[in-house]
């Protein structure tokens, strides 16, 4: 049975991989998990320099999910590099580095700082809704897109990933963009943006009025963007958004994702990720799959 | 070690108006836990998803037990009241750093509660041993004070007045001429400002516990942040996590 | 105390309105509340003729939410004057049409057609995700938004309510396009374009692959899109999306709105609506809020 | 009358491999109830909104008090089989117009069962009175049979042919030759359509129970259409509602 896939050449053992920011550099989970067991692990977002983020409250639940504005609080890429990857190498796991900036040169600056060190995928942000400047700024517009991949690509040796926001009219023009300006693989969805009024209080529940919500809530929405993204672009693309079980990441799978990433579900089952390895081997055994990528984009 | 373990509820009872005790008994993070830990209870209704934090109590690391006190705040907690003897209830824990017992050995220890900061005080009295003061602060109802009062020299402030001192902790220390080596203390944040400038006033150390919003209860996602004099260790700017780096922070360390 | 609220000179008793589609022209709910004690009953879209509307699977249902792709099956404007606006004229609350069309012909076919009926308000639905022609293709577009307010306007002689659509990228510039066409109140979210797959038969849960997500799940999203909408625009905001109780509804009304409308929740309460009205009632007595008004908007 | 009630399980017992019997305790629905009819039953948890419809498969009018057979076919359903005498359950009913009892009065009615559309015949059986001919298809493990035994002439048809007739109810038709003047079905929609093609070939009319998903149950919401020979009276279309018009719809009305 072959459970392993292939992102822009780097071969993962299966398609489980975590999400940027709801799992830190894998230390804190690693209590839980063996890293190993997992196809990749994506680090929160990191910036040239370190980011303190917004004020709190940061988070907020909602009926079937969460809101969050960490505002990708971080420590700068150095403090990164000397702690959080050595951390990683320690596992045979994918290490995929998730990368924030202000603007178009601080990406640029982070990614080429990576070219010398031992990560296997980039995966860049251009998709907060909890910032000010960057993120999701560069995310809604294809030209910007566009030109922001193509400025990346320039300074990137790891193969690189697009991260795409769910926040647009049209998720297939950006993934389009993106391919254009040379992403290697697209990840989708990243936060949908969302509010919440305390009515007793008479106040937003978290502290920068808006935040991005996560959790099962938002699968029909990821499932959807990622069915019509595999329809509109060649290169393989990493589904996200409410995966919570295996029967979630199939979902995702069979709408057209090579991989999938399991966010917030870690915070109410820090086992979600391996369950998801082990339940997508009991399904490939129930239905007699041979290999993962046949279940691929198989129900369009 | 932290785990989430499927535990079984071994007694509840209600001890004051909108005021819970339950006793849970585990396999695992009973033995493992500390005084000034906390634990994160898991709701079985799908559309609230992210984990309780409740402060220990009392823990009977021998009986693999653990007791809890919480006020009915919300949605989950109402749920919790509901649960019965028998009933399963999924936590994960212990979680956090605890208070620091081994900064009160051989001192003055003063421990100070405050409403639902009450609580945490009990098992941090009792593995600090009976020579310590204790002082809860109450709007009204008073809860676990009889226990309190087993635990050592408890002083009892209430701001309707209806028993010991009227107004708060910070009035009952002041009228009972509390003095202290070091200050162990949970409750609302204007409180805990008070005890700092208290500390800072007479030079003496005081050891809080923190409370914000939480995801994952482990330090993972950043949510629960304070604002640390220093630059924290692990995002290298001011924020230190009250659920993993705290709860217990020294005041010092903390923008209140 | 003041519960009533004034949409373009209309004077609803309470801010409640049940949300189109969910409500049949109140005929089967009626078994369940008195429509009297509502705001305004908006019934489903009718259209100039009758639609026979999509293949089942209609609707699937999702986490904290359903799907639905009903394909705006409705009997035509001819049997809607002729059954439904007689029945509804017996209760003492406020009717409001939705209407659909293909072709902006379509729609003021029928809005022409309303003037000589005693209907309140018109609510055009121009963000139906469902529909091949017509519905969202019209929503999605500025340009398009305030040119079939503009021509749907010419014709009406009722206040004309513009429904929204939550799969754009700023839904600010879709309410300032209809407020400059000439909207008298915006209604906003319709569904949000969602997919759900058996992973089991491997097959799309509903017929038409995609389908409008609503219920309680869709709520933040809803909130922040009413908030954001009433920074943008003068015109009064029905608000909608997961309300399912005064709770939720006075989310919406503090973010902005003047009044809400109940869908989904119908479902799995068909009391909610009349619940909400009385839980409005009994907030504003414990906050002793004297007069509604005073809370919409109230956060900011 | 259509309610939603917050009733009583009065007992629930496994009856076969995945089906469960449940009596439940109503104030108002029972009362109303008919054969053919359904319930809509709510689950508690909040992820799970829409409500499940189930059919009846007896009614206790005097004892305010209805029974429901159904299989676990996922979380909804899974979640009902763990209630327990005394649990609430909320439900919506009655819905549906249910079997044309009047139409068999005085006829040769034939019921007939397949799957999990077995439990409906048994009130309509009991309704109709002891003379009707009951043909059940089950696809193994029989259930109820014993009680439609003794409602009426009961054929059994199974696929695995462990019981009865090997196959499925036309099977069972066609090898005990079974004769009536009306028919009345519950089951897959292949059965249904075999059924339909048997009534139109005999020239009997055919009483067959329609499935489909379900928002509203009540009419409102139009999701539960099923495609009609004539223009349906709602939206003027060719759609009739399953859950309004129908469940039950004389198959020539029907495209199947
Ligand atoms: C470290 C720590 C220890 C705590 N110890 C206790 C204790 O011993 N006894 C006790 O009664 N309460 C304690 N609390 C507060 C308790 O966590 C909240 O009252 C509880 O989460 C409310 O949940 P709810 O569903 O009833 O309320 P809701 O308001 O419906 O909860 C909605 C969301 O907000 C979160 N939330 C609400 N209030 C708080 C709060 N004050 N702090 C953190 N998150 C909150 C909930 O966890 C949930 O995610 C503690 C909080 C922290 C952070
Ligand atoms: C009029 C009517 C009468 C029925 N009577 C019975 C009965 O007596 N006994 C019995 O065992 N089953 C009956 N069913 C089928 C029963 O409704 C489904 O098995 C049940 O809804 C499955 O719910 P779930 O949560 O376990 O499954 P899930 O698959 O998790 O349900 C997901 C969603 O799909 C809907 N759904 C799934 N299967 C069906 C289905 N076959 N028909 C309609 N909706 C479905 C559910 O209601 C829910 O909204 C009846 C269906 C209808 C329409
Ligand atoms: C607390 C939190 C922090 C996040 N931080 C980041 C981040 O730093 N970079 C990023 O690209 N996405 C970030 N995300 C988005 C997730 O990676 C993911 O795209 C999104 O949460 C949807 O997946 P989920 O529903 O499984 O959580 C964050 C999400 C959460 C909940
Ligand atoms: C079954 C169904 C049918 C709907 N039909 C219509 C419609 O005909 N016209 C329309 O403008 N909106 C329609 N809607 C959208 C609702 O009016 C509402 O905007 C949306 O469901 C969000 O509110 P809710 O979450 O309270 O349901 C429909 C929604 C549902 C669930
Ligand atoms: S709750 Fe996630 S870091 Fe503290
Ligand atoms: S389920 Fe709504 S019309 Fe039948």
């Amino acid at each position: 049975m072959k459970t392993s896939v292939n992102l822009a050449g780097v071969e993962l053992k299966n398609p489980v991989m975590t999400a940027s920011g709801t799992f830190g550099s894998g230390a804190e989970y690693s209590e839980f998990v063996d890293l190993k067991e997992l196809g990749a692990v994506v680090t929160k977002g990191v910036a040239n320099v370190p980011w303190p983020g917004n004020p709190t409250p940061r988070i907020a639940e909602v009926y079937g999910g969460m809101l969050n504005a960490i505002g990708l609080q971080n420590p700068g890429i150095d403090v990164f590099c000397e702690r959080d990857i050595p951390f990683l190498k320690q596992f045979d796991t994918k290490i995929v580095v998730n990368v924030c900036g202000r603007t178009t040169e601080d990406y640029c600056e982070v990614v080429e700082r990576l070219t010398s060190e031992p990560v296997d995928l980039l995966e860049i942000n251009i998709s907060c809704p909890n910032v000010k400047e960057g993120g999701i700024a560069f995310g809604q517009d294809p030209k910007a897109v566009e030109a922001i991949t193509r400025e990346v690509k320039k300074y990137a040796k790891q193969p690189i990933i697009m991260k795409l926001s769910p926040n647009v009219t049209d998720i297939t023009e950006m993934a389009r963009a993106a391919e254009a300006g040379g992403a290697d693989v697209l990840s989708l969805i990243n936060t949908l943006t969302g509010m919440k009024i305390d009515i007793e209080r008479q106040k937003f529940a978290i502290a920068n009025k808006t935040g991005g919500m996560s959790g099962p809530a938002v699968k029909p929405i990821a499932v959807r963007m990622v069915y019509q993204v595999a329809q509109a672009v060649k290169v393989p693309i990493i589904g996200m958004g409410g995966i919570a079980s295996a029967e979630d990441a199939l979902e995702f799978i069979l709408a057209g994702a090579t991989a999938v990433s399991i966010g917030t579900a870690n915070f109410f089952n820090p086992y979600a990720t391996v369950e998801t390895v082990r339940g997508i081997e009991e399904y490939m055994r129930r239905h007699k799959v041979d290999d993962i990528n046949s279940l691929i984009g198989a129900v369009r | 070690m932290k785990i989430k373990e499927c535990c079984t509820v071994e007694s509840q009872e209600c001890i004051a108006k909108g005021i819970y005790s339950m006793w849970i008994s585990t396999k695992v993070i009973a033995k493992e836990a500390k005084a000034g830990q906390f634990i994160s209870l898991f709701s079985k209704d799908g559309s609230r998803l992210l984990p309780r934090p409740i402060s220990l109590c009392e823990i009977d690391r021998e009986g693999g037990r653990l007791r809890i006190v919480y006020r009915v705040a919300g949605a989950g907690t109402e749920e919790f009241s509901h649960l019965k003897a028998g009933d399963e209830v999924d936590i994960l824990g212990p979680l956090g750093n605890g208070f620091p017992i081994e900064e009160g050995k051989g001192k003055r220890v003063m421990l100070m509660g405050g409403g639902i900061g009450v609580p945490p005080m009990l098992q941090t009295a009792k593995d600090l041993g009976t020579d310590t003061i204790i002082c809860c602060g109450y709007r009204d109802e008073l809860f676990l004070n009889e226990e309190f009062a087993a635990a050592g020299d408890l002083h009892i402030a209430t701001e309707d007045g209806s028993a010991g001192v009227k107004g708060n902790v910070m009035d009952a220390v002041r009228e009972d001429h509390l003095e202290a080596d070091v200050i162990f203390a949970c409750g609302p944040a204007p409180m805990l400002r008070a005890i700092k400038a208290y500390g800072l006033e007479k030079g003496i150390p005081c050891w809080i516990s923190m409370e914000e919003k939480m995801a994952c209860g482990v330090g993972a996602c950043l949510a629960c942040v304070c604002q640390s004099t220093e630059v924290d260790g692990h995002s290298h700017v001011h924020n230190k996590r009250i659920c993993k780096d705290g709860p217990v922070f020294l005041s010092t360390e903390i923008e209140l």
